[in-house]
């Protein structure tokens, strides 16, 4: 039997494996090591960072739906400083790949960023957020505007020479348009995707259930969607795609490599399981020697349409 | 901090809504601390989606005893769990309660289900600690007494104890509190916390609020459960740095 | 105690109760009425009807999701003239509100069909189905091009006095645009939502689950994205709008009227429970009574944002 | 066509994954013919969200019977039902078998699970109807024989009966056949229902297909369901329509 080979290539970044964490759902890494060796994850999203620390969008923050949940964090996070001075050194010897999240306010903020994060060594790749549909200024603006999209991906391409993913918003008309402005701003891969913009209200209060009114839809009933977006951006555009958006098992991952990613996310199913990422590299290894695939990456937009 | 899957021991209705969980969890059971929290994925299946966060009430041995009421699907399908069914737990979770030797009087106060955490607090204070417990509800079937020591009731309709609020019960018997070395320890509604930390604060008694939010991993990753520093404008996280916190360092 | 009020006013039209039938979702009536007396329901929108008949896309039509369903049915139907001959003397005996649903693959087909379907008694409004996602022509395309919405909506307005909604498609970034292009068309109403755009792929065969390739999401999973839809519009275009998407019980659908609709509309729900309309208003009225709210229209937009 | 909730009578596992499901159903029994089938609710809550569809395998004063086998979480779910448990069940559905009296052999085929619509069917038969049943699986294990008469085996591996698939069967047997007023009834994977489809046609004998599809509402409302129409290029709805058809009227 030929040895099984997991590799997957993302433009000019390798991964042992297509497993990935994404980001804001497994932190700074500390917490989630206590159940996963994360030396054996493929690689891990960093909770999306800003130059200044953010304190977060005011209680309540989340509300579980059907197989869904909504969250309106607000992108609370330490900061660039504090996140290079405490966090990445412990990050930097977890043994797998680390990828920097950015979320900004400014074509400015994403830039000095990564700038400032390039010279790092154990950052191995950005992604850029330009989807989070939960905070004011930014995000979701940039997210549904083709020419921020590509402006920003430019600019940040100027400033680092490492793998650049774009991490694309789902709520748009035409996914492969932003996907093809990514591309054309020199990103080396796009990820899709992020949350879906969602709301509750409480029928007594009548007051939304989450503090920032609207959050982002996230979990398995989000999935067929997730499938989708990612389908039609390996039909149209020619990229590396990193697929996310409800996985909970080895099949949903598997799916997704099908449907067309390279390497896949895992997200709030690291809140409910977070041993998820190791049972899902499990699952797929035996799904792949019970099929006789001898490279992960052949699974990659391996879908039959007749 | 583990993920234990263990057999359910017993499952009792004890009150008119209320039931006592006992769970065999060896891992967890020997690392918990009072005030310390499980989150419990209470079906098999993805419905519903997230675990849900419960105090551990007691530890004997290997066993874990929860004390929940059916709030919603989630408790309702906790409470159809039978001796044998098997249940995935993730535990133990937060920073529990600070009952150090200096305390020579444990003023606990719990709001309903706010009992929940004190059997387990109480079992484990130092023998010369005297414990006061003073526990409110709406109504008589609202009072959890089990593992309390030296109880004082109220409920707000009169059916039981004072009438009046838990805190209306505290003040009636302040003067049981050897003032230097006294401890409040408080579990119970939002209302009801706000109060205990206005009496803390006025009386200048140590107090330890143990409070709730809504919660998705329950162990620090997701920052969907903040509560607001009393310092600063930052937040805590409940889950993580919570769920007990000295009522000094939260603003509620 | 004062008499509770359910009557809601769409535009011109006015309905006993804001509960109402989704098209695609309960055929032309006859197989509900077997488990509803369609008399106590507010208003019944019937599968959408096209020129000629259509018989739609080959199987498998759908699959199940988390919480929710695929369907590309492919507007299957009996085409208009069946309809009138066949359907209508049906429909006209039920005694409730009856709603055309129109799809077309062209602006003239719309204006043909609602002109024929004007000179019928029994037909008191028209929906129009501007966002089916599951037809090669027509359908996605018209939902997804706010000018194509609006000329739509005037067109059809130059043949009709009858109140006309405008079916929206969820599959864009800012529905509140598209909402605003109807009524500057002269449409009286929106209904919001229609299907997510969503796939499933087999793992073993890495087929399409369904045949169409991608089907609309619709059910529970899909409830937090189309109450943002329809507070968006609230929020930000003045015209009534029918709520659809994932109501399974009257909580849900008061959910709704709190978050912007006016009435509202049972989908998926109805193939699960073919008695949910009933139920839902058995609820929605215990729930008015206890909560004191003599008109049930005053639920609309009630919602406390501070 | 009701919505009923019964009580389940039994639950048995009678073969290696094989459950037969008793339930009291008296409005659906009542009017139930063979060859139709129910719209089961698996669960109390919206896990899974659909109702799943099972033919009514048998039916004895107001107990129906399903045979039904574990292929997914939804039969997972319902081979846990215990006695008493509540079940919520549409139905009688669609269009069953055509057993006139005119029949003088009755030519049951039934590949695995598709034995489960012929108990039922062989009770109502008129005595004087000679039925042979041709049950044909993979392996022994596959083979449902409850209910039957006059039964012929066939497996893939020739663990049970001839080695060969459940066609060759027929074949070998055709000798029985009284050939003017024989009809076949047939139910199983489609490749078979084709096989038996092409059978028939050869051999001009009369043939109902019981066929399945996924289904979302089993009523006719959702348009999920469709089979191809054997003339035209239209389809015919597996629920409203079926699920048994004539073999003539579809092209499988
Ligand atoms: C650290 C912690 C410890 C807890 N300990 C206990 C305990 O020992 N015993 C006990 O009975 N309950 C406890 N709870 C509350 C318990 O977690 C909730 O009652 C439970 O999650 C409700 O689940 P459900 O599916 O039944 O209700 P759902 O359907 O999820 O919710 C029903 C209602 O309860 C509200 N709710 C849900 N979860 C929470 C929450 N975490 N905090 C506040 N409101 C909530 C919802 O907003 C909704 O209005 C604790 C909560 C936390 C955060
Ligand atoms: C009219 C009719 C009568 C039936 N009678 C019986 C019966 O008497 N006994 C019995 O065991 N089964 C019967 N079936 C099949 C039964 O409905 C499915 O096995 C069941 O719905 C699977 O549910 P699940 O949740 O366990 O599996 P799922 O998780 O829903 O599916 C598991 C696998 O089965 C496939 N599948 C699901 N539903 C169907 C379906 N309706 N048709 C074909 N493939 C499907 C799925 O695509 C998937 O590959 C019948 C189906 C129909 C349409
Ligand atoms: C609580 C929470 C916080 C998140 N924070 C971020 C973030 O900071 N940056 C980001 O790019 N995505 C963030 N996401 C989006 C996830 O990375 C992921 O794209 C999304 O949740 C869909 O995947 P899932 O369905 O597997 O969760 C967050 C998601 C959740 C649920
Ligand atoms: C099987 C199916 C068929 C549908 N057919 C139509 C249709 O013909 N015309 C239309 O406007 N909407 C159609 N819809 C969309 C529904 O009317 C509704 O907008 C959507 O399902 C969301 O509501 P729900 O989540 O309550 O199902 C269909 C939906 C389903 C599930
Ligand atoms: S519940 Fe996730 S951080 Fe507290
Ligand atoms: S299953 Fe809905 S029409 Fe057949």
């Amino acid at each position: 039997m030929s040895e099984l080979n997991l590799e997957v290539q993302i433009g000019s970044l390798k991964l042992k494996n297509p497993v990935m964490l994404a980001s804001g759902t497994v932190g700074y890494g500390n917490e989630i090591s206590k159940f996963v060796d994360l030396s054996e994850i493929g690689a891990i999203v960093t909770k999306s960072i800003s130059l200044k620390p953010r304190i977060g969008n005011p209680p309540q923050r989340i509300v579980e739906t059907a197989s869904g949940m909504l969250n309106a964090i607000g992108l609370a996070n330490v900061g660039l400083d504090v996140f290079i001075e405490e966090k990445i050194p412990y990050l930097q010897n977890v043994g797998t790949i680390l990828i920097c999240n950015i979320a900004a306010g400014s074509i400015e903020e994403y830039v000095e960023c990564t700038k400032v994060l390039d010279s790092i060594d154990t950052v191995k790749a950005f992604e850029i957020n330009v989807s989070c549909p939960n905070v004011k200024d930014g995000g979701l603006i940039f997210g549904n505007d083709i020419n921020a999209v590509r402006t920003i991906t430019e600019q940040v391409r100027k400033v680092t020479d490492k793998p650049l993913i774009i991490k694309l918003s789902p709520n748009v008309s035409k996914i492969a348009d932003f996907a093809n402005a990514a591309k054309k701003g020199g990103a080396d891969a796009v990820s899709a995707i992020n949350t879906l913009v969602g709301t509750a209200f409480d029928i007594y209060s009548r007051k939304p259930k989450i503090k920032n009114i609207t959050g982002g839809l996230s979990g398995p009933a989000i999935k067929p969607v997730a499938l989708a977006k990612v389908f039609e951006i390996s039909k149209n555009v020619d990229i590396p795609i990193i697929g996310i958006g409800g996985i909970s098992n080895w099949k949903d991952a598997i799916e997704f490599m099908i449907a067309g990613a390279a390497a896949f996310q895992l997200g709030t199913i690291n809140f409910v399981n977070p041993m998820a990422g190791i049972e899902i590299l499990d699952g797929i290894k035996k799904f792949c020697r019970e099929n006789s695939i001898n490279n992960i990456s052949d699974l990659t937009a391996s879908y039959n349409l007749k | 901090m583990v993920i234990e899957t263990g057999s359910v021991i017993s499952n009792i209705k004890f009150a008119s809504n209320v039931y006592l969980l006992t769970v065999e969890l060896p891992q967890i059971a020997s690392i918990a601390e009072p005030g310390q929290f499980c989150n419990i994925k209470v079906s098999g299946n993805s419905y519903p989606l997230l675990r849900r966060p419960f105090s551990i009430a007691d530890v004997n041995g290997t066993h874990i005893t929860f004390i929940f009421n059916i709030v919603g699907e989630g408790t309702e399908i906790l409470s159809l769990k039978k001796m044998g069914n098997r249940i995935n737990i993730l535990g133990p979770l937060g920073q529990g309660f600070n009952y150090s030797l200096k305390i020579e009087t444990a003023v606990v106060i719990a709001g309903g289900l706010g009992a929940a955490p004190f059997p387990f607090l109480i079992k484990v204070f130092n023998p010369k600690v005297e414990v006061l417990s003073f526990i409110g509800g709406r109504t008589e079937n609202d009072l959890i007494t089990f593992g309390m020591k030296n109880i004082f009731l109220s409920t707000d309709d009169g059916s039981a104890g004072l009438k009046g609020t838990v805190l209306d019960l505290v003040a009636q018997n302040q003067n049981l509190f050897h003032t230097n070395n006294t401890k409040i320890f408080a579990c119970g509604p939002t209302p009801m916390l706000r109060a205990v930390k206005n009496y803390a604060d006025k009386n200048k008694i140590d107090c330890e609020l143990s409070v709730e939010n809504v919660m998705a991993c329950g162990f620090g990753v997701c920052q969907g459960c903040p509560i607001k520093k009393s310092n600063g404008d930052g937040y805590y996280l409940v889950c993580k740095d919570g769920p007990v916190f000295n009522a000094l360092d939260i603003a509620i």
